[in-house]
């Protein structure tokens, strides 16, 4: 593995498509501003200038078109990494990422194939409103044909684009776009952290992978299994390490294929388990997550299983850290679990 | 508060609600239409620049006159045996068409769809590409599968969903799919295909490759955003791709003043990207081959993407599904006035002496000897529902590239329960 | 209440919008060949002739189109009914349902509503291959601002479609197609049977509403309790005659707004759970049911929850009754719970 | 197989990749720009086919000759008070964005965007339809607000989304909402809005109302599928709706070339769809005005959609989150042919002897007043962020009509977290 610099997770990300762009001429990067400019949060900065108009290019502000399109490019041969500029503009291509790309391989007995990574800026934390600040991740896992995966660290957002670039199905990579800076304790009120001092920050130069499917245990501990991704995997380190608890921390990382293993094997060992995520309660990965766990480690809970989350109301503007499943929600959900 | 301006007088609005001509029990008649001379289209040097020649946007390409004879600057000049071979693939597809109708009708499969009337829109054009530029279909174009020579057993296989079906069994039947063949999956949802054909003639055109693409939807299906989403893409990077647009006046029960044709044409659509735009008679096979070379060279030479519209006519019912005398006139299909694509290009072919009834008679005997053999060949390999499908646990397979623990999960469980229940 | 008539549930359906397009004027049904000649499985049949072309209209083919021209009728002050003509087709118009109907109450702060009832036939079992089979319930679920509605009965669709089209939020009414002509008992080789001696399909002929967010205890039992919804109503209930096990059926009706003091008071009885639903398993709204059932249950649960579901793959064209949540898996997982 | 062409000697295919004229470093210089003469472009009659007059959308209508004098055709021909009204309501809403630019540098607020340069785009056509008209607007149309007399302290109470914000804190800043003043709710999905006005139009003419739709989104917009279902709804149904398309030559870091803008012009779309399209100089407020007048005449009688492309500029950055010069030469936003609209409004109304340097800069004067102090005036509710925001249990309202018990659950459980940890 070559050299370890410091990178926060944009420039980790946009390292990662540089590796895979210096080593495959088939892949391309495109999508609203991520050419000239390189992306409104600069994620594909200097890919244009260094592999020229036809590999990193700005497009027509159509997300249908940005999926549809990439679909026929990966149907050609290339590996197509389109960036659709914030999560909540997913929407106009879901057909074209759910009935198509997802579906292309099973359709065609695998004649033609759909290797994409989607990428996107999710979630909220930032004063983006409610069509800045969605995670619709829950929608994608219930897709069959298509992956998903959410990195927490730069060191991982390199690992985990690299492998989902490599990978010959449709991977939706959704980038917490609160921690691109800096690892987000949860505290809105206090200064911000930056990545700085953080080991997963330290990110090799070259070419590495992150496995899909293979989750982190990020913090081990006995008194109960704390499964989250993204963003939320700070706010709970942070509010554990604040309330003392010893808490097992499961950072996913890949939600589909969702390495079960690791979990199960967590939740058996500690009785119990809490499920964090910022996306809205109902139908969110976490119902998914709470019934997998509740199936598979039923004799061995001790207490029901929690679901932190996000309210069932669209993200307000004003009232977002009110929204926000942050220390608060998390410290009182804790407390009941382990009481129960 | 804005100036208010006085409407107290003003006629209240009223929304317009489009009306086809004929409705079930009226007496179809469109001699009104507006069917201009075979020949007088002018023919733009391929170089032109698309906004030179707008007025081919509401014309009609046509080159087979009443008299059976190929005029004017789109003959294509293609000689007899092309034509034969065109011809040929023409009846072949319809042949078919009657074939696996009728086994749908004999309950041998879920489904099916003709494209009876509508077989020059596909054969000319598939002519006309190379054989290795890409296809991006809708349902409607099997022959352009026949006539790059897929086999038509294998097409009988994915239509019975058996166990050779090289879709093994997963797609509904006629979704073929054929890379082989330069034939993108086909998909159920309408105009997808549209913005991914662009996709591979812009990934063909960063590559420095020569393959174009070509894609076709219905008049109906141009409505969806995708269709938009395509010419946008295609204007912006002048993608090498040829849009064919399938105008055949209907799309299930809603004829095509539902998607806009009462204003204008479709091709029309094409010069509000500013992109070059073709109205063709989709009925008149030289005519369509000729359109398609014409595109193909803008295409190839870098000249951009090229919308075709194809002014024809479903002649049958949309599927297999459908029973079109429920709304519209039964006499619609006769009264027709660009008349049948078969018959026309047999009587040009008679007309200039390369073919006669007794030869056209023989062909249609032995294509349909031919689709009956291959059907009874198809069969050995099962129909729809009587046991040789594929595998059960093939159902997991291909999701991925590789199974994931879940589906290999689901895979057990289903091998175990079917099991247990004896199955 | 009115007379009452038999009616499959297609001529529910069917009474339930000439009902609403009789007593308000402001009701108005569009879409895919919804007009003249009455929708391809012949829901709006009769209306257009009836209530003229300014109310009951073909649209162009575009989804997106459909769904946002209804919520700008809506703005205005109509109560649209748009049809799409297969749920699998409702894709290119989830942004503007998630995005824009579902959130415009909210962003708006009732300045403006959607007051739109969306229709649309879904589920398999009729040879319908990929993509006129799905049950995307799921997905819908997850969006706060909009109600998901499933009938089981024609009695029910009726009754739910008249509360939905009364509702002044947006409604997914989703129509298991597979029930129209009759209730499904689960085995596809046997005679399909028709609504004629069923109960639920005897209807009043004029307005009534069935409660959104109620469900139906359809079977009292002590054994399980057995969550269900559209087709899979009726699958279960023959199963579970078949079988002689004592399970409580609950047809939820509603999705969102769930009927969960009914399911609760239900587990708590029978201290078991079972879910069916023929869409994918990973994330479908069984999950869901899970999670809640497990937070709510806990204590009351004697055995794992058990979901039987659609595979996690698109539905296959001609292993489409392998795919199918039939009397085989249902009946599997109920003696499994049932021991357990 | 078809028949293989000989492709031996073509040349590679080739990707066009757009680019702008000018990016940072690099002189701006828009003297090859074609202008046309003021009052050169003729004016059909409202009841004339959309098909007469295609020339119109490749144009540009304008009414502000250089010398500050109103001629030919679309010369509305205005009072001289409307003509002032018009330049306050424009000087208006560059106050005010102004300050609110200022106040989120200050940190009292998230987010702003600007639409200086662009002004007479809304203002214009606000001034132009009738009051109840509804406006389904882009989130650079405030001047529509502005024009229509909305209260700037509530403008501004939604911008800081504090305790008299009549959204209630639940949106971005400048998301509007006004049914009362006739203007829709602003979406954060581009394009959206198009199909929606569409409906609300259809809606008006089912029910025999006379009043009108317009819409307004940005020339990046166009390449959403949104704009096209609209455009293609409103043909078939002759919806009576103007369909504005602001193109100020950038999208976020995008320039027009990205939605198409070198093939072909945005008004051109029209002609696709069969519809009536305009091109106007989106900096001259009395082309913006005539432009208006004149589609929402044909909508009044039947006639159905007009698009109008306004040809303009966006002068300044794309939001508060934007730096344009890092993307294109900062000489951009004065090389710029058409001019600033206030100025070309201001010399006219000198020109015409009703307006003079005093009187506006006096009036400048008042307004940066009268912003001030209806932002001090909102300030008292609150900015963002400091405390005096909406109730925290009010996030729970407003999802439906009214609550369901799970969002009472998750409301309860909410404040009694809050009050555990005693906030
Ligand atoms: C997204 C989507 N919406 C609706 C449908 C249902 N549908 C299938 S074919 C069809 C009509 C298409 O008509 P047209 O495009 O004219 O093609 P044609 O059948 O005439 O060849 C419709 C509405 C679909 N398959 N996909
Ligand atoms: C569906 C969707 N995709 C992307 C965005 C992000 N976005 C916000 S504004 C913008 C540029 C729009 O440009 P244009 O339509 O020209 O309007 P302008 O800002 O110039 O007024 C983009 C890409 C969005 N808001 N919605
Ligand atoms: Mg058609
Ligand atoms: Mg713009």
């Amino acid at each position: 593995m070559s050299d370890t610099i410091h990178m926060n997770m944009i420039q980790a990300i946009n390292s990662a498509m540089d590796v895979m762009m210096e080593r495959d001429p088939n892949v391309i990067v495109m999508g609203e501003d991520v050419g000239y400019f390189g992306g409104v949060f600069r994620a594909t900065a200097g890919l244009q200038a260094k592999y020229g108009k036809g590999r990193a290019f700005d497009t027509p502000i159509t997300e249908i078109g940005i999926m549809g399109v990439a679909i026929g490019m990966g149907a050609y041969g290339l590996r197509p990494v389109p960036e659709i500029q914030f999560a909540d503009y997913i929407y106009p291509a879901l057909d074209q990422l759910v009935s198509e790309a997802a579906r292309l391989r099973y359709r065609s007995a695998a004649d033609f194939t759909a290797p994409i990574t989607i990428r996107s800026p999710y979630g909220g934390g930032i004063f983006g409103g409610q069509t800045h600040s969605q995670s619709p991740e829950g929608i994608f896992t219930h897709v069959s044909g298509m992956k998903t995966v959410i990195p927490s660290t730069p060191y991982d957002a390199k690992g985990l684009l690299i492998a989902a670039i490599e990978d010959n199905d449709p991977v939706l990579f959704l980038e917490p776009k609160r921690i691109y800076n800096g690892p987000f304790h949860g505290h809105y009120d206090r200064p911000a952290k930056t990545w700085a001092d953080h080991p997963g920050a330290q990110v090799p130069e070259g070419h590495y992978r992150v496995e899909l499917g293979k989750a982190a245990v990020v913090r081990p501990g006995e008194a109960v299994t704390i499964l989250c991704y993204g963003t939320m995997v700070h706010v709970v380190a942070n509010t554990v390490e604040e309330m003392g608890v010893d808490a097992e921390i499961v950072d996913l990382r890949t939600l589909v294929p969702l390495d079960i293993e690791t979990i199960e094997a967590s939740v058996k060992k500690t009785g119990r388990c809490m499920i964090v995520h910022e996306a809205t309660r109902t139908s969110g990965f976490g119902a998914e997550l709470s019934a997998q766990v509740q199936e598979r480690c039923f004799y061995h809970l001790e207490a029901p299983i929690e679901r932190v989350t996000g309210f069932d109301t669209p993200y307000p503007h004003s009232l977002e850290w009110a929204y926000f499943p942050g220390p608060v929600r998390i410290g009182t959900a804790l407390k009941k679990i382990l009481k129960d | 508060m804005s100036i208010e301006r006085d409407r107290a007088n003003l006629p209240p609005l009223a929304l317009h609600v489009p009306e086809p001509r004929f409705r079930p029990g009226d007496e179809a008649d469109f001699s009104d239409v507006d069917v201009p001379p075979a020949g007088a289209t002018r023919r733009p040097d391929t170089a032109d620049a698309a906004s030179s020649f707008h007025e081919l946007a509401y014309g009609l390409v046509r080159v087979l006159d009443e008299n059976g004879q190929a005029v004017g600057p789109w003959d294509p000049r293609l000689d007899a045996d092309a034509k034969r071979r065109m011809l040929r693939s023409m009846a072949l597809t319809r042949a078919f068409d009657e074939r696996m109708f009728r086994a749908q009708r004999q309950g041998k499969t879920s489904f099916y769809m003709k494209s009876t009337g509508e077989e020059a829109v596909s054969i000319g054009a598939a002519m006309a590409l190379a054989g290795d530029d890409m296809c991006f279909p809708s349902y409607r174009q099997q022959g352009i599968l026949i006539t790059r020579g897929y086999p038509i057993v294998t097409m009988m296989n994915q239509i019975y969903s058996n166990k050779a079906d090289p879709l093994e069994g997963r797609q509904l039947p006629i979704m073929y799919s054929s890379k082989e063949y330069g034939f993108f999956s086909i998909s159920g949802n309408l105009a997808t295909q549209y913005p991914q054909a662009v996709g591979w003639a812009m990934a063909s055109a960063a590559k420095g490759d020569t393959r174009i693409s070509a894609t076709w939807c219905g008049e109906g299906s141009t409505a969806e955003g995708d269709f938009h989403s395509a010419l946008t893409f295609a204007t912006v990077y002048k993608a090498p791709v040829i849009f064919n647009v399938v105008n055949n006046q209907w799309a299930i029960s809603s004829f095509s003043g539902f998607a806009g044709a009462e204003a204008t044409t479709f091709a029309a659509r094409a010069i509000g990207y500013g992109i070059a735009g073709l109205r063709v008679d989709g009925n008149d096979a030289l005519a369509v081959y000729a359109a398609t070379q014409w595109a193909a060279e803008r295409a190839r030479t870098n000249q951009g993407p090229t919308l075709i519209e194809h002014f024809t006519y479903r002649a049958e019912g949309h599927s297999t599904s459908d029973d079109p005398t429920a709304y519209r006139s039964a006499g619609e299909p006769n009264a027709w006035p660009l008349g049948d694509p078969i018959r026309r290009l047999k009587e040009h072919l008679i007309a200039i002496g390369e073919w006669d009834e007794e030869r056209h008679a023989a062909q249609d005997l032995e294509l349909a000897e031919l689709v009956k053999r291959e059907q009874k060949e198809a069969e050995k390999n099962g129909i729809l529902g009587h046991g040789m499908h594929q595998p059960f646990e093939s159902m997991f397979e291909g999701v991925f590239e590789e199974i994931p623990w879940h589906l290999k999960e689901q895979q057990q469980q289903m091998l175990d329960e079917q099991k247990a229940a004896g199955l």
